[in-house]
């Protein structure tokens, strides 16, 4: 099989996990792209970590307004039944666990649900923002990541080298080869998305998987 | 945006179960959910656990008894944590004999303790109580040379608030001085259902003006039904 | 000389206390009198710690608010300029030192500073509500108080025999015999009201009373 | 009610020393009050600690710099606390060089710790950053077996926020996300400037709708003056 890096898979598969209802912060990136994908009779509410609930699609001339942003400082509208709050009240809703979820990008996730994202020593130091507390606080923490870097090295490995965003936060891990969760110290395989393999999956992570006695093929819709 | 339930008050409190705890706002009965008490009150349920800033008025007179003050004189509670219990003699009678223990915290450390709760601190640091009976069986933190209680976070199975205002995405804004602990109880239950005076459509609200946002509330419940 | 109860001039007093812009928190009892002889050109702004700032009259049949009482459950008013918020942020700011005065009723006082206010132990437990945080916090505690209780004992004692409300937190006490403050574990008389003289008082209350090189007798305006 | 002074930027940051801290509210420079701080830059004030969300944005061309970033273009800073300054390539400039020094806080932590320090907490417990980095130095308090950092208050010798309405008695309303750690910044400042959009009289501004009471707020200056 020849790995082709493909984030679209990553976004879809993710958005099919809500439930109607859920409360989800998505992380600068690779997760924004989640919001494009989730089913129309799925209403769930996304908050944004610098003080929103009810984050909309970008604003067209007419509804732009330069104090609205998200939290990668983007242009952004507020959805009916939105509300603003201060810092303190934004994080109170993720560190309190109110999030059912939060979506977050990754250098390295390791098999023990660690997640390092936020910088890499001498190279990159731009801050935890609120990555620390999204991890820590939602009751689900969603890591979503290509499979493998631009070198070809997994990003699924046994134990992070960079430094900790977060210790054991992690609960499932979605890559363009599939969805893993995090049990007993071990990645576990729940499901492939093809043409990716589970044992070419376990063959080609750095990290140790057990394919889950259930797992099996999640079949994209177009 | 998804609406929150709306529901019946009798059907509200058929969540509760005999020994759960409640956060119930209210100041001197000024914010008190009423008829969610009064739901309560018919559920027969017992041996909860009662958190108020106070337990309002009862001087004799159950005709005269305000906010809680009814579901103190239903002995409905086996333990109350509050800030002020001096105004209902039910609740002094209830300590005195032992029927219900009470556990008093001041106003002040009871909001930071229920916000804690709501916002997943570990804990809080304040000098208020150093030095007298609030420090018994308390961790005394010094720090620069001033002391410290570390103070711990309280959370509810149950938060019983009352709002002026509804929209049906659980947004919520108060009236006047019967906001008092509402905001900060409805990030700390399990389960939060919340008494509106008026229940209004999604969009109603204008969001720099909401004051609990509704990914705090579970059920809504209109006044008086 | 003989000794009659005035909490007239107690309230008149602490109220000369105030300058233009100070905010205040007035206890329930004896203290709220101050608010009525606050001078007209000395704006002070009230809290009350239930909720809101700018606590204003007793309302008429038009402005009654069920919703709008003071911390002793009494209806009142909010004046132009005021707002209201949850307690948190109301004890917030009593805890934050964001208070210039708070003036509390006094069960015993002592001449450390310690004051006694919210129980009497098998008598009474009302409980402490808000008072342990106002003299914790507040820029200046103002105890406010009686010289004597019905039986005659001086209300500033030594050492306070009953549950300590706050340690260390008094800085001044306006009984009706005279204003003190507090320094090195001594009562310092500032002030003596006539008929009393400063030697009388320092007979008549048992406490140790220094007086001050500067005391003076104040002189109250009808 | 008392009228708190109206003032112009230049006045306002004359009271401002070298080697001060600043509270400066704003997110990725949403927020930012940019007439206090184009006074500030051109007041000349050195060796200053600013804490603030972010470092804004910088990547090279300095009249694209957003927010706080023209300030730290002029070097007014010997200290920055912030949870994020990956978009400032001059804050990194000058962490790199040791020209300055950088105190990383998580968001949420950086938040709680300015509101203990506004609301006289001596501190909290925070479940964030444990096995990180940022557990680095801190105590470690394990209560019921889970294990949390005790962060430590952050107040500053001024605060300099942005606001949407100020009423001549202090209150503020804000603007969408420009909201952001103003109302938390406004209660830990020793002194307290407010830039507003829009000054308006006492009595205008509806008490339920007040974000931050004007007991907080010490000056007021118009925006663009």
């Amino acid at each position: 099989m020849e790995y082709k890096e493909d984030k679209t898979k990553i976004a879809k598969r993710i958005a099919g996990i809500f439930k109607d209802g859920d409360y989800v912060n998505l992380g600068i990136g690779l997760p924004t792209l989640v919001g494009n994908y989730v089913p129309d009779d799925v209403h769930i509410t996304l908050q944004s970590e610098n003080g929103f609930l009810g984050l909309g699609q970008e604003p067209d001339d007419e509804s732009f307004n330069p104090d609205l942003v998200n939290a990668g400082g983007v242009p952004v509208t507020i959805l009916n039944g939105g509300s603003y709050f201060d810092s303190a009240t934004s994080f109170g809703i993720i560190r309190g666990g109110h999030l059912d979820y939060t979506v977050l990008g990754v250098l390295e996730a390791d098999q023990k649900g660690n997640l390092a994202n936020y910088m890499i020593p001498g190279k990159m130091v731009p801050g935890m923002g609120g990555a620390m507390d999204l991890l820590t606080g939602a009751k689900k923490v969603i890591a979503s990541t290509v499979h493998f870097d631009k070198r070809g090295n997994s990003k699924m490995v046994r134990s992070c080298s960079l430094p900790l965003t977060a210790k054991g936060e992690v609960d499932i891990i979605v890559t363009d080869l599939g969805l893993f969760e995090i049990a007993d110290g071990k990645f576990v395989l729940k499901e492939f998305f093809a043409p990716a393999t589970p044992e070419w999956i376990v063959e080609n992570t750095s990290a140790d998987i057990e394919i889950d006695p259930g797992c099996r093929e999640y079949v994209f819709s177009d | 945006m998804k609406e929150k339930p709306v529901i019946k008050a009798a059907d509200a409190v058929a969540r509760i179960s005999d020994g759960d705890s409640l956060l119930v706002s209210g100041f001197m009965g000024v914010g008190t959910p009423v008829t969610l008490m009064k739901a309560l009150r018919e559920s027969g349920r017992r041996d909860m656990t009662l958190i108020c800033s106070d337990n309002a008025l009862y001087m004799g007179d159950p005709e005269k008894a305000t906010g809680v003050a009814p579901n103190v004189l239903a002995k409905q509670f086996k333990k109350y944590v509050a800030s002020h219990i001096g105004l209902n003699k039910e609740t002094q009678r209830q300590m005195l004999s032992g029927e219900a223990e009470v556990e008093l915290v001041p106003q002040g450390t009871l909001a930071e303790r229920i916000r804690a709760g709501g916002t997943g601190l570990g804990g809080l640091l304040t000098p208020t109580g150093v030095g007298t009976a609030v420090e018994d069986g308390k961790q005394v933190i010094t720090l620069e040379g001033r002391e410290y209680l570390l103070e711990l976070p309280i959370r509810g199975d149950f938060t019983l608030i009352r709002a002026a205002k509804a929209d049906k995405a659980g947004n919520l804004t108060f009236s006047a001085s019967a906001r008092n602990f509402a905001p900060l109880m409805a990030m700390a239950g399990d389960t939060v259902i919340v008494e509106a005076d008026e229940i209004v459509e999604i969009g109603t609200l204008d969001p720099e003006t909401v004051v609990t946002p509704g990914i705090f509330v579970d059920y809504i419940v209109q006044r008086g039904e």
